[in-house]
């Protein structure tokens, strides 16, 4: 689908802008993360012959979310290269294209049939470096979206980002705004590991500055996009944007909130969290995907581990319902975390719940 | 409308249902009452149609995304599949699937896929299960050209022809697969060919001519429920529209579309049946009154559906008991 | 591979005796995990004609681990189905076959080559009752191996049962004793829905009790294997005897350790665990797989949430190393937690570490 | 030993090397010196020597967990690869791989997979790098038959042929994946049939005759030097052992082993040599030697290779630079 076509996710809020309070002095200019993201694959495929994009749609369609609109006239139908329906078929040749000194960026349309391609991506991908005694390592960057929204119903919505991150032998990240979705991908393409990206659908219309002459970000720190002293709150991806929304309304009901962007899931920089955590001793985790066994209990276990006698209340974990994300546009807003819930979990935790 | 049709007339009327239903569709997707994804079959209705005109009711079905057609001349209610799409709990799948996701277990209706290929070994199981319950039914398993590009279509040509399965394997061969057109998807562009490698009987249908379609899948069926295993057919259609309303079709030239639309294949059949004298003009013309009335019924009804409570939002992740069919 | 053959994994001691104090009583029978579940699998095949056995090599080769060995000749070969090597097409045709009303049993050889069929698994097995609005259930049982310790190194010897247990509309059980072997399959049969068996590989040649009378049992309690005072020690499938073997070695060192066996990772039964830990005030959850995001971090942030103000000290989590498993003898063993691990562990959490 | 035999005579003692090397391993395997699991290659010696025969240093070599001959004669050294079979920092994988995963960067020998069907994709990619980096090298890569009804496979067909990829798809064909035979695993046990439904050139070949296997091979790599795409090539053999050392082997008709073994590749090798005159019975004893003397050396320097300590477990997850190829 061509985004332009799609309806806004209502909660997410464009708040990128606040990222940036020297926005003004630089000449960074207002982009959507689509287009940040068009120009990171635009610069990689200008700068460096070894670079291809590989996958479905690519090229005419322009990817299904039109990310890699125009690309393939830009550089070519062998460098922007089409693939037929064959998910581990592409990301397998993908492996094999940089074991042979390509730099593929490999798109998969969504997460959900990433699942076609996992084996590539767990039983190869992530382990020839080790089983080859550090002989083979493979860089390549796997791009795909995430997370529900658009009413595409459970086999279209699904955030299973926190799967990728157990992985050994991957590193993981997902932009949450138009910067690093401009300047993640350099890093990811000159690290030796497979990278996976996760953009999720809900973010591609956001706008947000991002400095042209900014480069190559880090694939490995959090950071903290709001400031405050009574709670945690951490999120990735699209939680980002209603994370952010919803620290600004529980500051009106006079609750400091803490935002910290992920970024990335693998590794996890606990660090970041725990240092916020160590000041506000209450800290919460905001997941779209679903409860139980997702990213958000890794982070609660590790935050106990490493701040157990400073906590003043368990970290609270909001996230997915457990079920299949319906079509049904209530249903669906139901089944995942809203700005409301997120205020309202807040409040609860800090017993400012009226 | 089960009334005194001939075999020809109903195809037509089927086709045209389909035609009205599905541009009924689209305009309630620009007003958005409809939302998701909607993938329209305009164009191809000959081939569900021709094929489900030879299923009986404990034949199976199942079909992808872009299914309205399937499920409409399956026999699922039109109200209840607007309904759906609408996300009323008066869907024929509760309006938890939408537009990509129409079931119907009492008439074997298995969906409504959503993953490329992934219920081509769905359909080879069904069929395991009648040949092993000594059901004398037949799986009838739609889907594109582009899902023969995924192993999982391998994996199940290659099951269904080693256990014999009764499958008839529908190829709803349009040429694109989204924005990728045949060639650059297949290898071998000669689907049929490729799905003869597997020891399958399988041929070549012009998809547009709904009579073509019906007089070889009655052959198909016939021989499948003889024991013949499975056989596939290669459908050669058109899709009129883009591939989903998200879709500015940039990829396809004017022309190639304009060529196909002259094979529309309710004129064709039309054409067909008028100069034998088999429809009148104004049979035609009560055909079309008929499926405007049906759909806009269908709007009514699923007007009046309730949105399901988000109380009720956990509701058939788990089930308790046992569904009809298994 | 047949097990006769394979070499004992020598920190596995049988201990299945201890869990029946009543043993001498009863008419029950010493078996290996291996033999009580053929006897279930049999039993299911000779009570009804529905039950089917579909798989890689279960017929003429008897399984890769021999558990459907003779099936085949005592019911046919179209009831004992050899599959090709198509693991997402077979996995998808039980659940079709399920749909049609059979009752398939089906066998993946390990939990990595499942990778190949988790579309099937997660995209419509676990969605389809959702999506069709209740009316498509499925009756599939997926039985499969995990976990390491026969050096067969990094695409043979994962752990990734935790993948399983965060997905709606699957439930998923990991038999630890040869009672449970012979015991839960009945009921997973007789469950409306998917139900996924995780058996590891290093239990197979174990043998416990079993009683040829006990008949199903349920699929979503957690029991104690061992009471103790001062420790809740939680565990499942290959490591349950090895904590049951640490908590034998903590006991001279006058710790006392309450040893739980989960035996269902979805649903999770916290209470069972909530109640240990309510008197022990000290948890630790050891696991064979890659501790970021592994099955022990939800269980440690879900007891946390449960018991915080009775903890006298975080949840630990032992795990496997992350990294994928190693061929060379030592390193697989120095990669997943072996008993002199546990009871470090243990001691450094009730603090009795000299 | 790259010593002055003629073309012919190093492709026996090729093979010999192969069986010798690994009668070794299974007794080394019985003394539980070598773990794991263990699947040897006696009786296919003629496809790997043949096939390897064609290659030169730029080409790339992929193979599956029954690789021990392939790594051997791609000139991984025989000392490194019992190393590594005796998990030690000196094998060609440093003891984290095993029998089923040897790896040789230098010499572009890509494993070692035990996925089966997963490294074709990979091979696809592998010569699509050379093309698009003008590097007029071959890749070849090896499976068994019963890789075939893999999704993996299907895809890696369908994409090589899209794209003309430099792949020599070498299928092992001995009949048998574990304990299912050909007939239970393929609905069209024509595998060359199989392959050339994908417009990829295909034929079988007699894999028991190392001499046949080199011309064919030759052919099949000029016209995919010259551009010609992929080609896949059955090569029909049989394994004389059981799958693995765990496999009891009770699936297969004694006579049906005594009947291929008649056919033993060096066998009939050495016969068609020896009445050619092109080789002696001395040349033959002394190419047997040699390879014992090789096997020895090789168990002796493994011996002498130290065991990675449990400190270093957790090296080679994550790369910090990058490698030769890459
Ligand atoms: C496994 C998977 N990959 C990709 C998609 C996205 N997608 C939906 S429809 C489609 C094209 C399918 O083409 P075809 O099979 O020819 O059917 P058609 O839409 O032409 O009827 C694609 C790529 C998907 N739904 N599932
Ligand atoms: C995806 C996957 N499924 C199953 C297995 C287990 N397995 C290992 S080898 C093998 C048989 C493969 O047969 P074939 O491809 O003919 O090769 P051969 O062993 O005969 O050389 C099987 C089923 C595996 N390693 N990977
Ligand atoms: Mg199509
Ligand atoms: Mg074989």
């Amino acid at each position: 689908m061509v985004m332009t076509a799609t309806t806004p996710d209502h909660d997410t809020i464009d708040r990128q802008h606040e990222d940036h309070t020297d926005g003004a002095d630089t000449d960074e200019t207002l982009k959507t993360y689509r287009d940040a993201m068009r120009d990171a694959i635009r610069e990689a495929l200008a700068g460096d012959d070894r670079v291809i994009v590989l996958g479905e749609d690519v090229a005419d369609y322009g990817g299904t979310y039109a990310v890699t609109k125009g690309l393939h006239t830009e550089f070519g139908r062998h460098r922007v290269r089409n693939t037929p329906l064959s998910e581990s078929g592409f990301v397998g040749a993908g492996i094999g294209a940089a074991l042979g000194g390509l730099r593929p960026i490999i798109e998969i349309m969504t997460v959900n049939f990433s699942l076609l391609a996992l084996d590539q991506i767990v039983n190869t991908a992530a382990t020839l470096l080790h089983m080859s005694g550090g002989q083979l390592n493979v860089p390549i960057v796997i791009r795909m979206t995430t997370g529900a929204g658009r009413q595409l119903a459970a086999q279209h919505s699904h955030s299973l980002e926190g799967w990728y991150a157990h992985v050994p032998g991957l590193k993981v990240v997902a932009p949450a705004t138009a910067e690093d979705a401009r300047w993640m991908l350099p890093t990811a393409l000159d690290d030796p590991n497979p990278v996976v990206i996760f953009e999720h659908a809900g973010l591609y219309n956001e706008r947000g500055l991002v400095d042209p002459k900014r480069g190559p970000v880090d694939l490995e720190r959090a950071v903290v996009r709001r400031a405050g002293d009574e709670l945690t709150l951490v999120a990735w991806a699209g939680m980002v944007p209603k994370a952010l929304a919803a620290a600004e309304q529980l500051a009106t009901h006079d609750v400091s909130v803490e935002v910290i962007d992920l970024r990335s899931l693998r590794p996890l920089d606990i660090e970041t969290l725990a240092t916020s955590l160590t000041h506000t001793h209450r800290a919460m985790v905001v997941e779209e995907g679903w409860r139980t066994g997702g990213l958000g209990a890794e982070i609660a276990a590790q935050l106990t581990e490493h701040c157990f006698w400073s906590l003043d209340a368990p970290i609270a974990r909001l996230a997915g319902a457990e079920v299949p994300i319906p079509y049904a546009k209530q249903l669906e807003r139901a089944a995942i975390p809203q700005i409301g819930d997120i205020v309202e979990t807040a409040r609860t935790l800090v017993g400012a719940a009226s | 409308m089960s009334d005194n049709l001939t075999v020809e007339q109903r195809l037509l009327a089927d086709m045209i249902r389909v035609r009205v239903f599905e541009e009924r569709c689209a305009e309630l997707y620009g007003e958005s009452r409809i939302r998701g994804f909607l993938h329209l079959y305009i164009g191809e209705e000959a081939v569900a149609a021709g094929v489900m005109s030879c299923l009986g009711p404990d034949d199976a079905v199942l079909a992808t995304y872009r299914e309205h057609g399937h499920a409409l001349l399956r026999g699922v209610p039109a109200g209840s599949i607007m309904a759906e799409m609408f996300g009323r709990v008066t869907g024929c799948s509760g309006g938890r699937g939408g537009s990509m996701h129409l079931f119907d277990a009492e008439r074997r209706f298995y969906g409504g896929n959503a993953i490329v290929g992934g219920h081509l070994p769905v359909a080879v199981g069904l069929a395991l299960a009648d040949q092993a319950l000594d059901r004398d039914a037949v799986t009838a398993c739609f889907f594109g050209e582009g899902a023969m590009a995924e192993g999982e279509f391998h994996e199940a040509l290659n099951l269904a022809a080693l256990w014999d399965a009764p499958v008839l394997f529908c190829c709803e061969n349009n040429l694109y697969a989204m924005g990728t057109s045949l060639e650059s998807s297949q290898s071998q562009v000669n689907l049929a060919v490729k799905a003869a490698s597997y020891s399958v009987p399988a041929w070549q249908v012009d998809g547009m001519n709904v009579l073509d379609v019906r007089r070889s899948t009655e052959r198909a069926v016939t021989a499948i429920r003889a024991g013949a295993g499975p056989i596939f057919i290669e459908f050669q259609t058109y899709r009129f529209r883009a591939h989903s309303m998200f879709d500015p079709d940039l990829y396809r030239d004017p022309d190639e579309i304009k060529t196909w639309k002259a094979r529309d294949p309710i004129l064709v059949c039309e054409r067909h049946l008028r100069e034998a004298g088999a429809v009148s003009e104004q049979e035609v013309a009560e055909m079309w009154t008929r499926a405007r009335a049906e759909t806009e019924e269908a709007v009514a009804e699923a007007e009046q559906g309730a949105l399901e409570p988000e109380s009720s939002l956990l509701e058939h992740v788990l089930a308790e008991k046992e569904t009809m069919w298994s």
